[in-house]
């Protein structure tokens, strides 16, 4: 009974108690008390997260199908359903995203003096708003949650942001809500076609060529802007600047992945054939945000902005991973053969969440510092920081993709499984090892190492308790993913399996 | 889990606990604590690989192969964590062991005034580990691991006193080289597992026969065979590892770090990396004659060039480590030649030698007080006497004088390589004959100018020059012993035993390859074959070296400043290593820099985001700000409009 | 007799006369507010006029409401041209431009 | 043509004629006074067309509503808002092509519509009177209070409204009144009034 009812609300409650949260904190009072929405945000992150633990224990790794499912009627005249579920995509991305809010909420601490509250309460809202972006069985819902996160995420860059936040912040909101809006086009004329909202009466609809192009662009804009990949990416550099460190970290490890995760759940099963049409373009934009991008975040000379880069040039791994099996499974005729490719990319979302998240968490312990983001105004921090820098440097060879942490397995999986579709992709894809070591440690170099040259950086303090925390926590996670993906991967393989048979099966 | 399983867990797992403890609890733990923690589990490690390589290479335990854990699977493939325990592994843990607790012990008096004690020993333990994890490795990934594991630690410890400028500019060529090495590696590996579908070696070697006569279009129009682009492939990362020209460029800079790191990583153990990995890929190799003559030029090439460079260093550990690069060279000819036996042999004698090499610079440059110019040393040997011997020893092994260690390795593979049939086989054999010459006279230059000649330091540096203490010279003692006999004793073992000998079946090699089996036909055990050297041309050449040294620097000083005058702008371009260096440095460095700095400013803000989104928004403003001027204000403009409005669609209507 | 068309004709006359005052008229709203009414008057006309050769009373019953709503109008308009005027002490309409974009 | 035939032709003419110069005058005279009342003689000659038209009920409406109370109003305000009369019509003259070419191309399109061309309207009609006794007024109030009920309510509200809105827009508010605050009266106190004051002379 107890049990019963426990699988049927849990997503509700991981959905609306960082809501609810958020509105205590909100209450809880202004600048006077910031302990008590600190505490209060801090409690509800850590229920949430405790939450997963069950969430995860009860999923069934060998079910491919929808658990936890929740189904209640939300608007009845046009027919929109509040359906919640999980399966193998979402499961992993919720529970990053309940980890991250954590995270976000402890860096938080110290270093958010202003509207203490509001800032907690825009960041559980989000965590709610999230969860349900991932959960939602319901297009409309879905739609409802996609669009309902921009708004604290707006403010949280628009408030707590660096000097140009509301040129970022009104770029951010205008960007993703342009691509956003094709998308409720093209739901809607999904619905026309299948007169129902649910997500999984689009699977099996048959829909023409020319449709499907169309559907297919509709939700590329949507999902490219979010991604983000070239040409639509110049938003997240500037908002990843101006926003505070919380905002970069969650605009980072969760917002981009709702890019990816559209491809999973709705370009892919959805437009099959105009996906294999168009997946030469997508694998060509994919290596553009690679190359192009891995260069052009050398010559960045702003912490946050060269991170930024770097985000996209991995994102443009995980569309190169999702866009991958059509040639992979062309050439080898075997559907099994394309598992990896996109297990890979669900493996690079969540690996470069840690791994961005962290770098960006560390920036903003330095900003916090320093109040200044620009890599010359550095040099030296290793001798007056050395715990930062250890962990930073974890964190750096994480996004350098070695061996042995989170960074290394999805690009791992993607460059095997390209090379199964064209060699010279896996050529292209394979020069982020150069690339990506390049940017990295050149701005690692330039700011930990040398001489100090500032005398407030000799006078630096090194992390406190709660960012050691945070840190030890993200470096616990680096680590253990990388060493022993085998768990990651067992929650997603037969969901992967089921995205793999709508998107390889044609519709026309 | 059996036995053996249990040794290798601990063999590995030691350093990396010792490494964790440091690292972790580095301000907690004293310095005392650091090494004893650090020193002890790699001397465990130690002696269960020493027990581990006695079970597997002498008492006939078979060879071991497991997977340890599923490390992740994705649709029909699968990785695995595992070991592969055979007479080629369980050698090479004993080496990287050895070598890696003598450069413990070494560095616990090396290091003793350093802040960063306990970050050292955490750091060298850590390589520890991953080098053990590279060589014990049963498939690709974690060969992998282990080998951008040791690139890193290699990173941080040539980047280890970060407040010098060299160093970090050291470090991050290093890794960015070797990345671009891994490069070709991590495509090698996506070729295996695309033609094999699977990382294990096992699976791979049974399938490579089969992938000979396979072809692929790399470019369009042109059909490769699959394995020498997969051996090209996972070679270019044996380049960056092990220092191959051209990407040779990274391991003089990485002299930059403390020298026990340059003795253990960066001459011993690291950087044979890749002669191990070829060696280990030896059933791919010789299915691919285009793969093994590719080895075998670049190897040749380097073991030459690299080595006429290390003439014009007047530093003493770049010196040693030119002297690195051509003794790698050698080592990966030998590969090309399907020598592996002698390539691995020659791999061993020279982590001893060069090891030994480093470890006596560094005591040198102990007493002179980090001062690492020769031209500021001079008759030392009066100071340190233990120390000058062990480098001698170094030295001779180094110039392939017999019967030390050096000289079976290196006329194995001069050897192997005359009597091979590939193509460029007559190329290299001059290569690394001229190279003999070269060595001897490099190394016994510099060893003349430090412990001979007249003394150059000031006098505060003199008054403190003494013996270093027992830790730094008995590391020293125990190498120089290796150094000295381990050819004597090895070479029948590991090059010409017909049963495979010390490396036993972990070699393949097709037997129309084996040059070593027609040399073996003229082996008559090790102090005969270093007796007939003496009439060989190799031994001449390289008692040429010492010779010719022992004119230009001890007999006429003033003749080495004759020659650069005479040929100086053969000696310019040497001092500028061939203008690697500035090439890498203008073209990639400054020239990626640059096009990055294109692609930002103006694909990126300008034509991006400034025209094409920025501009967008300007183009609304603008609109806008046009379309206003229609809200005059003004009641009768509006209903003029009002009026047109009703005109049109009145005309509209009747149309 | 008097066609429908005579009187569509005037009525048309009319409104256009309206119009044009409203267009000429740039200095003071009570005039546009007159000319208003004069495009009321026109329409009315035709309501009229259709109503009465088509026998139907609806169209009377229209231009009934139709004064109800002028007389409202006229009205309120008044109001607020007092107000206007109260507040800036001109009901120039070359001055009223407040809402200019 | 009989002679009430040429009657009604001349009444129609003749005040169509009215109508149209009075029209006229009303939006090209410079006194908004003068253009008021050419506009009531506009609603004069209206109500005999209406008449004509057998409309008589709506035509005295059209009387006492507009002439009565709406032009009332104006004229009203007219005077009350005392603008300067000099001063207007000064822009008159630089819109009148404009106004014309407006003007003539609306008449033009509308006497096209009901050209015999397009549509006749003389072919649609029933030509003829109404029947002798036939009571305009009845005729309306019948279909007014049965069918056209509940709008002749809402038109009550609408007046209504417009009352109340009318009044609450022109409310000066309290401020202008003179009425007494008895409370603040009695609050006084005396300092608030008086001031006592040394004078120099009152030394001595």
């Amino acid at each position: 009974m107890l049990n019963n009812l426990f699988n049927h609300y849990i997503l509700s409650v991981l959905i609306w108690l960082p809501m609810f949260g958020g509105a205590l904190a909100l209450a809880s009072g202004g600048d006077q008390h910031p302990n008590r929405a600190r505490l209060i945000a801090l409690i509800v992150s850590i229920i949430s997260l405790a939450l997963c633990v069950p969430l995860y224990l009860g999923f069934d790794n060998n079910s491919g199908l929808m658990q936890f499912q929740q189904h209640a009627i939300w608007i009845r005249a046009y027919d929109i359903h509040y359906s919640l579920g999980v399966d193998g995509i979402s499961l992993p991305l919720i529970m990053l995203t309940t980890f991250t809010t954590l995270l976000v909420i402890m860096a938080a601490w110290h270093h958010i003096h202003i509207r203490v509250s509001q800032y907690m309460a825009a960041f559980l809202v989000m965590q709610g708003m999230m969860v349900g972006t991932f959960a939602s069985l319901d297009s409309i819902l879905f739609y409802a949650f996609w669009e309902g996160m921009l708004i604290p995420m707006y403010l949280s860059i628009g408030i707590w942001g660096s000097t140009n936040r509301s040129y970022a912040s009104i770029k951010f909101f205008l960007y993703t809500f342009l691509g956003s809006a094709l998308m409720l086009i093209a739901l809607l004329y999904l619905h026309e076609q299948s007169n129902s909202f649910n997500i999984s009466d689009f699977y099996p609809l048959k829909l023409t060529m020319k449709q499907q192009v169309w559907i297919f662009l509709a939700f590329l804009l949507a999902f490219a802007v979010k991604l983000p990949m070239w040409p639509v990416h110049t938003w997240l550099p500037d908002a990843h600047t101006e926003a505070p460190a919380g905002g970069s970290v969650v605009l980072a490890a969760l917002m981009l992945k709702m890019g990816a995760y559209g491809f999973l759940r709705f370009s892919l099963p959805i437009t099959p054939d105009a996906s294999a049409l168009l997946d030469h373009l997508m694998i060509a934009l994919s290596l553009i945000a690679i190359v192009y991008i891995g260069l052009v975040a050398i010559a960045q000379t702003d912490m946050k902005k060269l991170i930024a880069y770097s985000s996209i040039a991995h994102m443009g791994f995980v569309a190169l991973g999702c866009f991958m099996v059509f040639d992979i499974v062309a050439n080898s005729h075997n559907l099994k053969d394309a598992y990896m490719s996109l297990e890979g990319a669900m493996v690079q979302m969540i690996s470069h969440a840690f791994s961005s998240g962290a770098m960006f968490l560390g920036v903003g312990v330095l900003v916090y510092r320093l109040h200044t983001r620009l890599i010359k105004d550095f040099g030296g921090i290793a001798t007056s920081m050395p715990y930062c820098a250890a962990f930073f440097m974890l964190f750096a060879m994480s996004n350098v993709g070695l061996p042995g942490t989170s960074g290394f397995v999805g690009e791992f999986m993607i460059i095997l499984s390209a090379i199964q579709g064209s060699f010279w992709v896996a050529v292209l894809a394979s020069t982020t090892l150069i690339l990506s070591a390049v940017y990295t440690l050149y701005m690692y170099k330039r700011v930990f190492f040398g001489v100090i040259t500032d005398p407030r950086i000799a006078k630096l303090h090194d992390i406190n308790y709660m960012e050691k925390i945070v840190f030890v926590l993200l470096a616990i996670v680096i680590i253990f993913f990388g060493v022993y993906p085998a768990p990651l991967l067992n929650m997603m393989h037969a969901t992967i399996g089921n995205v793999l048979h709508w998107s390889l099966q044609s519709k026309l | 889990m059996n036995q053996l399983q249990t040794i290798i867990y601990a063999i590995v797992l030691f350093p990396l606990l010792g490494s964790t403890i440091v690292g972790l609890w580095n301000k907690k733990i004293s310095c005392r604590g650091a090494h004893w923690v650090t020193t002890i589990g790699v001397a465990i490690s130690f002696v269960l690989s020493l027990y581990l390589c006695y079970q597997i290479v002498f008492a006939g335990v078979p060879t071991y192969n497991f997977n340890a854990y599923i490390w992740g699977g994705s649709g029909s493939y699968q990785f695995n964590i595992g070991f592969l325990l055979d007479n080629l592994s369980t050698t090479m843990l004993v080496v990287v062991n050895f070598v890696s607790l003598l450069v413990h012990i070494y560095s616990i008096g090396y290091m003793r005034e350093d802040d960063g004690y306990q970050r050292f020993f955490s750091y060298i333990s850590l390589f520890t580990f991953a080098m053990l994890m590279l060589v014990s490795a049963n498939n690709f990934l974690q060969l992998y691991f282990g080998w951008e594991g040791v690139g890193l630690v290699s990173y941080l410890l040539i980047g280890f006193w970060f407040k010098k400028e060299t160093a970090n500019f050291g470090s991050l060529k290093a890794f960015i080289v070797n990345r671009v090495g891994d490069f070709g590696f991590i495509l090698g590996i996506a070729a295996v597992f695309n033609y094999v579908g699977n990382v294990d070696y096992v699976s791979v070697f049974n399938i490579a026969p089969s992938l000979a006569t396979q072809t692929m279009t790399v470019f369009p129009h042109t059909h490769w065979s699959v394995l020498t682009v997969i051996c090209i492939l996972l070679f270019i990362g044996a380049m960056g590892k092990s220092a191959q020209m051209p990407l040779h460029v990274w391991l003089p800079e990485s002299m930059e770090g403390p020298t026990p790191i340059s003795a253990l990583i960066h001459a011993a153990t690291m950087v044979t990396a890749g002669v191990y990995m070829v060696a280990r890929m030896s059933p791919l190799y010789e299915f691919s004659e285009v793969a093994l003559s590719v080895v075998l030029i670049v190897g040749a090439t380097g073991a030459l060039f690299t080595g006429i460079l290390a003439i014009v260093q007047n530093d003493i550990k770049r010196v040693v480590a030119y002297s690195t690069l051509s003794q790698l060279g050698y080592m990966v000819a030998a590969l090309g030649v399907s020598a592996y036996a002698a390539g691995i042999f020659h791999l061993f004698t020279h982590a001893f030698f060069k090891a030994l090499l480093f470890l006596a610079a560094g005591s040198v440059i102990i007493a002179m007080h980090h001062e690492q110019d020769m031209r500021k040393m001079g008759n030392l040997r009066k100071y340190m006497p233990v120390t000058y011997v062990c480098f001698l020893i170094g030295a001779l092994a180094l110039a392939a004088i017999p019967p030390f260690a050096g000289f079976y390795s290196k006329d194995a593979i001069i050897e192997a390589i005359h009597h091979a049939l590939i193509p460029g086989a007559s190329y290299a054999y001059y290569c690394v004959l001229l190279g003999t010459f070269v060595t001897a006279f490099y190394i016994f230059r510099a060893f003349f100018l430090v412990f001979h000649t007249e003394e150059r330091m000031d006098e505060h540096t003199r008054a403190g020059l003494r013996e270093s203490t027992w830790v730094v010279w008995l590391p020293l003692v125990l190498l120089a012993i290796p150094s000295a006999i381990a050819g004597i004793f090895l070479v029948g073992t590991i090059l010409y035993s017909p049963t495979g000998g010390l490396l036993g079946t972990s070699i393949f090699i097709l037997p129309q390859n084996n040059v070593l089996a027609s040399l073996a036909i003229d082996y008559h055990g090790p102090l005969l074959l270093a007796l007939d050297s003496v009439f060989s041309l190799p031994c001449w050449l390289a008692v040429g070296g010492i010779f010719v040294a022992w004119l230009l620097y001890i007999k006429f000083p003033r003749a080495p400043a004759y020659f650069v005058e005479k040929f100086s702008l053969i000696y310019k371009v040497l001092l500028a290593k061939y203008g690697f260096d500035d090439f890498n440095q203008v073209v990639f460095a400054r020239g990626s820099l640059k096009l990055a700095k294109v692609f930002f400013e103006v694909g990126d803000v300008k034509i991006l985001d400034h025209d094409l989104v920025d501009g967008s928004g300007r183009f609304i403003a603008w609109c806008s700000a046009n379309l206003r001027k229609l809200q005059s204000g003004y009641l009768y403009h509006y209903a003029f409009a009002m009026i047109i409005g009703v005109l049109v669609l009145l005309a509209w209507l009747l149309w | 007799m008097i066609s429908l068309s005579a009187y569509l004709i005037l009525s048309a006359i009319v409104f256009g006369l309206g119009l044009a005052g409203i267009v000429i008229n740039r200095k003071n709203v009570i005039i546009l507010l007159m000319c208003v009414e004069l495009l009321l008057l026109a329409v009315n006309t035709n309501f009229v006029a259709f109503s009465h050769y088509f026998h139907d009373i609806a169209g009377q019953v229209f231009v009934f409401f139709i004064l109800t709503v002028a007389a409202a109008e006229a009205a309120i308009g008044l109001a607020i041209l007092i107000v206007l005027f109260r507040g800036r002490k001109t009901i120039d309409v070359d001055k009223l431009n407040t809402l200019k974009g | 043509m009989n002679l009430a035939q040429i009657f009604t032709d001349l009444v129609f003419f003749s005040f169509a004629a009215i109508l149209v110069g009075s029209a006229l005058m009303t939006i090209i005279s410079r006194n908004p006074v003068r253009s008021a009342l050419f506009l009531v003689l506009a609603f004069f000659a209206a109500t005999g067309l209406w008449i004509l038209l057998e409309v008589e009920f709506l035509g005295l409406i059209l009387i006492l509503v507009y002439v009565g109370a709406v032009m009332t109003l104006f004229l009203f305000v007219v005077m009350t808002l005392n603008i300067d009369v000099e001063e207007q019509r000064s822009s008159f003259v630089r819109y009148l092509p404009f106004a014309i070419v407006i003007v003539a191309m609306l008449v033009i399109l509308m006497v096209y519509v009901i050209s015999p061309g397009h549509l006749n309207p003389s072919e649609l009609t029933t030509t003829g009177g109404q029947p002798v006794n036939y009571s305009n007024t009845t005729e309306l109030g019948m279909v007014l209070y049965t069918d056209y009920a509940y709008p002749f309510e809402l038109a009550g509200i609408l007046l209504l409204v417009a009352i109340i809105a009318a009044i609450s827009l022109t409310f000066h508010g309290k401020g202008n009144n003179k009425t007494q605050n008895p409370d603040q009266q009695i609050l006084i106190r005396r300092e608030d009034r008086i001031r006592m004051v040394k004078m120099q002379g009152d030394k001595k």
